[in-house]
């Protein structure tokens, strides 16, 4: 059975921090940092990389459109 | 669970999704979350699956998105508070071949520009048309718009929206779908991926029927404006899909090419 | 020699603008303007050059379809009266601002509010000053004849592109409802894609093509240090139009008085000038053509040698601000006007010039 | 030679087209010529007034208070404009209508009955082409030749059948003017 | 005394408006004065003096509304920026025309077009000279202080009925975001409808009864002779006007030069007194507080006895023309000015002194 | 047949209709047949009828009826082009205990007025719109309006308007109808003695509603303008009952006495 | 059986003869007059004055209300 | 005694609400006082800035160029405003977030570790106190008891219960503040 792996790429720095992605994600896999970036704000990232099954919901909400998606199949 | 590193899937090959090159790199200057960007970013990629980035010119209204032009790369006229209606029509009668599209705030769109919009979907002027209901002027600091929902507080109505003070919330769509000269209307949302798949798609259609020149599409995408409604984006999402849904449904409300005979002879009839 | 005509002023100019190549046309009816909208639809341009002409839903529409046309660096244009261009204001200074060129035709009627349909000459301030907000400045053009109103059309064109400013047609009834004997220019066929490109490829929002950035049309400029400059550049550029100011000397050669007159009371004013010598009074007569810029050097050399100078207005008296700063007041410069309409008698003028200067 | 012109009646006698005839016959014989309409309020139902101004020189104001002729047409538009004929001018007029005539002597008086005239013919349309054609009489500032051109320029191609017809009406009041005396 | 508070100069302007005993306020957001209608819908007059509070779907609704609701001889009020008074301006010119009495509010910002948000008095061609159509003028004001900013209004409403004419406080960001200390006019009650039938009842229109004949609010008159009348008697109520001027010398008693200027450069003048008079520079200041009527007497009897006169304007140079025009070209007038939402700084003026006027 | 004198038919104590007083001696400057007159008159019995002579505030606009203030003999304000809802907002909310109507043309109200009537009906003002529909700009000389029919000359469309050229034809009083701020939304016309009295009945309803304080009330009149379109008054009414009437059908479009609840909440669930 | 006569009086000198009442009557009382009024019109007048049966059809439809209507029940 | 401070940050942490408060203090004591913020574009997420004069005599301009105090509290704010201090004058910063610290010897720097302080309160809403104490300590130039009134003046009547805590805040202020030397 092919499974499916992702992984997502957050611009830290360009990311405002909204935490739409963090809700769009069906797997849980995106978290906000506890630190700021250099405007200041808690920068998306992946908490459970594992997780990722490269939907790129999280990337269609992005506003900032700071989400890069990969996906590949593994079997 | 096949173990594999994420530097291999993090490469060139397995790239499903980036942010398309019809956006520019510069950093919008929308608050957190606005839905703004997300529909730029839908506009831009479908600009870009078209084509049509060279032959198509945008009109940003006076609103939060004025700016427009900072982040979709092709040209642009940035048009006077409510008049992009106006203007786009010159520009597509003048160069039909090219394709036009405004894209407007919801005070822009619905109160000071509402007579532009309403002639200019009357002529079926062979444009798009891009309405961001935010329910509030976002850009002069949260006002009241004519789609501010009743109840709703807003700087101009403190106490919340009263229909015996200030009128109803307006649903402009539902009144251009009744204008023989749309060819399609819809309205939209981009709270959840899903969502935004459909309002891309409805985007997509619209400037399809531009390039079939079968008049005006009018695209509503419900939008939220954290800074404005006071609250944080996702619970904007939140508090949009609970009051605003209700009373501005989502879904098309006119298409065309379901029966444009039917359509047209009804309006003559009266 | 080109097509003789008779014609009424605003007859010609709808056929100036389809021969002047001119893209489209955009307007609202108004009295007493109304035929040159309904002049370009009987002749149907668009079957014959391709000129787009719409009515549109008000003024404010209009000049935002000028805006949105002379964006895609296209000879745009309006027409309307005085209500109707004030409604234009925001508009016009947008464009002004976003450094647009175009024509805009304004048959003034006697104002303030609904006031009158008849002639009047009480938007000198508006057209000249900046009716909207902001500084910017209109090249104003004030036609005496029909014959001048086929000339201005292009002439207007041609300067509105020179220095991508809107240019204004400041003339009235008694022009625009008269008919004269008019030379219609030629022909001049509208400007291909191609030459769009070439010509305004560097502004105009005509479609980006992967070589070259972003054109924007837009006054918006945040940054105020930014915007000082486009202020500044503006300021100069108003300042660079005095290359192509016009004006009119008739009788001044010897003359000891001078009336200053625009328009339609330039007209009467030479009759006026007939009668006055008649009663061998001296006196001449300065138009400025341009009232914007405005022939400032040229009426100082001029009116300095003069006893003094009557400026001779249709309203409570405006362009003779402008004489009194171009004499720099070493010549007693009064004004007289009628308004509301009427239009004044070459005697009255005649008689003013008496009691308000030689006598005075 | 400049002749200063007022027209005037009531709407629809035809008081414009008249005026547009005579300034492009002037046009027709190298004339400088104007025509300036009142305009306006007087449009609907009221009276209607034209200036028209021949000229062997530049024109200067087209808008003039006083008249070497006045083409008067209904007692309104007489009691407005008799006292603006020049001394020595003159008044041509319709007496139909008319419940005061003219009580000038300082001008030439004349009248023909084009209203009863045109209605002998049949066709009150060319009823200013009578009046057209008194004036020429007193006045003959244009060639009959450049009448019968202005006329074929001022009106549209598809009405140049009547063209016969209109010169029969202006040489008809060439023959029934009367100067009153 | 009246109530002593810290205020921005926009919320003083609403708060002005309630205890003059406004009727009504009509508006549309823009910035930078969108805190005038925020601040009114806060306080709810309605509740408490019965102030009707209304905001508009535009400008243009929002001054044919202020037209309705003086014409209801009741005291209304609009307030806007820059290209939301540009729309009013047909509007305007219908309630001078109609001779209405209102109080229009411009925070003026930087043009043209949308231009910037930053302060600027580009808009003095437009608010004294009539931006909109035909022979009108309003009643200006500038304000240059907070506390003036709540004198002006009650004072804008005298002045309007007065002489029923609109007035309009030309203000800017500068003194509209500013926060200084404030005395409040104390409450005066709205006008009940017997007063108001007793003032206004011989032209407002209130309802007909049936011994008197109808009121027509209107701007329309099509017989010349009478819309001449009209337009005499507006030229004559504008000239009546000067006995209400007001203007404010400072340090002028000593001075040799003097600066010129309104609204908030005339406070920055003030500081640039400071330090030319640091230098020995002895400069006074001489600020029209109504620029129309403009001080046109007062200023050349001063004016004429200076060795030169700096008119300090944040825009292109509008004023100096009305202080050229004062002083009759006696004196050399200069203009110094920044724009574009640019302030200029006090030293910038005292270095423009020496170099336009003194050196030059 | 009895045979009667008519001198003794014609006694005060026979009388069975007259001129109302509350029009004035002013003969109107209207063409012959214009239906502005007819509609003065029935405005003006309404009022008669009801006593609200010295309540009563007009606003007239600017077109042909510009200045029905010398017609019907009460205190009115003439309104800028258009903006005859604005003048009336302010009027009616400075002086709720008065009754006032907007007296508009389709040129003032449709074209250059239209945001403004949208958003007085959308607020619900209470005042009364009448509203004369001729299908042409009768003032300024016969030009095309929003509501001229399609294939229909005038002076800017003198080979009739064309769809794609100019636009649709708008239906202002369907629109309005949508808005819940309006309560009572109606096209009538003025063309034989039975329509008359139909029209009467609608504007005195639409006065009763503002007296029973229920929002927006809407007539439109579909009229005749000879002038404007070149026929003669009897002609003119044939012409509009064959072309006008099967695109703008007559009747009632809304009227909440009959169901205001149902109406309401419909709008409010979209 | 009771009938109805009925008698219309038209303001000749305001009448602009533009006929609508004319073709409003339901029993052809009025016509318009061969001759014309002082402003040119042709008035309108009972041609057939017996006919009238004071129903006010004619004064409904008169934009000008230039017409009063009278009427008397005959038995 | 005049003093022109600039209170300079990012848009959030106070700036205006703290001049606002300076500004009422005097009133409280009767100064003349003028409050001139920064306004339009800088207003979302971007920087905020407000000029707050105090002085015993009318103020002229409310827009100065220089200034006596400037109180800092981000590096754009500091690459700004440094320069616009007067010889002599106070530059007065919080260290958080400052990655180039003031360099100019001609005037006095004091730094507050203001965030820092008002984590270890938990409460991030009083970090503009802690500054405004800390500018007291430096320069005295209203009555503590006139700083109150003044806090009391400026923060609606349902938020009066925080005032204590405010005070503190300011006190600790004054307590931590350094000069940097
Ligand atoms: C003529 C004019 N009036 C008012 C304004 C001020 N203004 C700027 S944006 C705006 C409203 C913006 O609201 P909306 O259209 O809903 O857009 P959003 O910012 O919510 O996206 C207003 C009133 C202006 N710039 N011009
Ligand atoms: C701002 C402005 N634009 C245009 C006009 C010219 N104008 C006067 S009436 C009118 C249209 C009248 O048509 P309508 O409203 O249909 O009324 P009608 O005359 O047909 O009754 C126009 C365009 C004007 N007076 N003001
Ligand atoms: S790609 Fe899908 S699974 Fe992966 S982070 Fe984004 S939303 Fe979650
Ligand atoms: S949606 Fe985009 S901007 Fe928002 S938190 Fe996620 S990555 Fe950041
Ligand atoms: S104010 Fe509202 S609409 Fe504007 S950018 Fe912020 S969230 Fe978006
Ligand atoms: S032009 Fe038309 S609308 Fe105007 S009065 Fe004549 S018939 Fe009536
Ligand atoms: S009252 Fe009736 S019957 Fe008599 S004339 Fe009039 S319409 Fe005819
Ligand atoms: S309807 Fe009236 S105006 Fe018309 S013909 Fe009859 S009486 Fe005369
Ligand atoms: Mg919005
Ligand atoms: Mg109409």
């Amino acid at each position: 059975m092919a499974k499916v792996r992702g992984a997502i790429v957050v611009d830290n720095e360009l990311c405002k921090g909204c935490g739409l992605c963090v809700v769009a994600c069906p797997t849980n896999t995106i978290a906000q940092a506890k630190e700021v970036n250099g405007k200041g704000y808690n920068y998306a990232y992946m908490e459970n990389p594992e997780a990722c099954i490269g939907c790129a919901n999280c990337a269609l909400v992005c506003p900032d459109s700071v989400i890069t998606v990969y996906k590949v199949k593994v079997s | 669970m096949a173990d594999i590193d994420i530097k291999d899937i993090i490469r060139e090959e397995n790239l499903v999704y980036k942010k398309t090159d019809v956006l520019t790199d510069n950093v919008m200057h929308y608050c957190p979350g606005c839905s703004h960007g997300v529909v730029h970013k839908l506009v831009a990629e479908v600009i870009e699956e078209m084509g049509i980035q060279e032959q198509t010119i945008g009109v940003s209204p006076v609103g939060c998105s004025v700016f427009a032009y900072n982040y979709i790369d092709i040209d642009w006229s940035e048009a006077a508070h409510g008049r992009a209606p106006a203007v786009a029509t010159a520009i597509k009668r003048l160069m039909p071949e090219k394709f036009v599209f405004t894209y407007q705030g919801d005070g822009d769109l619905a109160s000071i520009g509402a007579a532009e919009i309403l002639h200019a979907c009357n002529r079926g002027e062979n444009i798009v048309v891009i309405f961001i209901n935010n329910a509030i002027y976002g850009m002069t600091g949260g006002q009241m718009a004519p789609t501010t929902l009743v109840g709703m507080p807003t700087a101009t109505s403190p106490y919340g929206r009263q229909i015996d003070l200030h009128g109803y919330p307006m649903k402009m769509t539902e009144i251009v779908a009744t204008l023989p000269g749309t060819c399609f209307v819809t309205r939209q949302s981009v709270e959840k991926a899903a969502a935004v798949r459909k309002t891309k798609k409805a985007i997509r259609k619209a400037f399809e029927n531009q390039k079939a020149g079968k008049g005006t599409s009018f695209i509503e995408v419900v939008s939220t404006c954290s800074s404005g409604w006071k609250v944080n984006p996702v619970k904007a999402n939140e508090w949009m899909t609970e009051h605003m849904f209700p009373f501005y449904p989502l879904g098309d409300k006119k298409d065309c090419e379901k029966d444009p005979a039917e359509d047209y002879e009804k309006y003559m009839k009266g | 020699m080109g097509e003789l005509r008779l014609m009424k002023g605003n007859e010609v100019i709808a056929e100036a603008a389809i021969r002047a190549g001119a893209d489209g046309y955009f307007g609202y009816p108004i009295t007493p303007q109304s035929e040159i909208m309904e002049t370009l639809m009987v002749r149907k341009p668009w079957e014959e050059t391709g000129m787009v002409v719409l009515q549109a839903e008000s003024e404010v529409a209009s000049i935002n379809m000028v805006y949105g046309g002379a964006g895609c660096g296209k000879k745009v244009m309006t027409s309307s009266s005085s209500p109707g261009v004030s409604l234009m204001m925001e508009g016009i200074s947008y464009i002004a601002g976003a450094e647009l060129p175009c024509l805009i035709v304004n048959i003034v009627r006697g104002g303030p509010g609904l006031g009158t349909i008849q002639p009047s000459q009480a938007d000198y301030f508006q057209s000249v000053k900046g009716g909207g907000h902001g500084d910017y400045r209109l090249i104003v053009l004030a036609p005496n004849s029909v014959q001048e109103m086929n000339d201005h059309v292009g002439l207007g064109f041609d300067l509105a592109f020179k220095y991508r400013n809107p240019a204004l047609i400041l003339s009235d009834g008694v022009i625009g409802q008269m008919m004269e004997k008019v030379e219609l220019s030629d022909y001049k066929p509208r400007l291909t894609e191609e030459e769009i490109i070439e010509k305004y490829g560097d502004w105009a929002h005509i479609g980006k093509p992967a070589n070259r950035s972003q054109n924007v049309v837009t006054s918006l400029e945040l940054q105020s240090e930014i915007m000082e400059k486009r202020n500044q550049h503006l300021i100069e550029k108003y300042a660079s139009m005095q290359e192509d100011v016009m004006y009119e000397e008739i009788m001044t050669e010897d003359a000891e008085y001078l009336f200053v007159a625009f328009g339609s009371s330039s007209r009467i004013c030479q009759k006026a000038i007939e009668l006055a010598r008649a009663e061998g009074i001296k006196v001449g007569l300065f138009r400025p053509i341009t009232l914007f810029p405005f022939a400032t050097n040229q009426l100082k050399e001029l009116g300095q040698k003069m006893k003094g100078i009557l400026t001779v207005e249709m309203n409570a008296g405006q362009m003779v601000e402008d004489v009194k700063l171009a004499v720099e007041c070493k010549v007693p410069v009064e004004w007289f006007g009628r308004f509301g309409g009427i239009i004044p008698s070459p005697q009255e003028i005649v008689d003013a010039l008496k009691h308000k200067i030689i006598g005075g | 030679m400049t002749e200063e012109i007022i027209i005037a009646g009531f709407g629809g006698q035809g008081v414009l087209s008249m005026g547009k005839i005579l300034a492009y016959s002037g046009v027709m014989q190298n004339q400088e010529v104007s025509w300036m309409p009142s305009y306006g309020p007087e449009m609907r139902g009221g009276t209607a007034n034209v200036t028209v101004i021949l000229s062997d020189e530049k024109i200067s104001s087209p808008i003039v208070n006083t008249y070497d002729t006045a083409i008067i047409l209904n007692q309104p538009s007489l009691d407005k404009f008799e006292e603006a004929v020049k001394p020595g001018g003159v008044l041509l007029y319709d007496p139909n209508g008319i419940t005061k005539p003219p009580t000038r002597t300082d001008i030439k008086v004349f009248k023909v009955e084009a209203a009863e005239e045109a209605a002998a013919m049949g066709n009150m349309k060319i009823f200013n082409m009578i009046v057209l054609g008194a004036y020429l009489k007193i006045k003959p500032v244009v060639k009959m030749e450049n009448v019968m051109k202005g006329l074929e320029k001022s009106i549209p191609a598809r009405h140049h059948h009547l063209l016969p017809l209109n010169e029969k009406a202006i040489n008809k009041g060439l023959e029934v003017v009367k100067e009153v005396k």
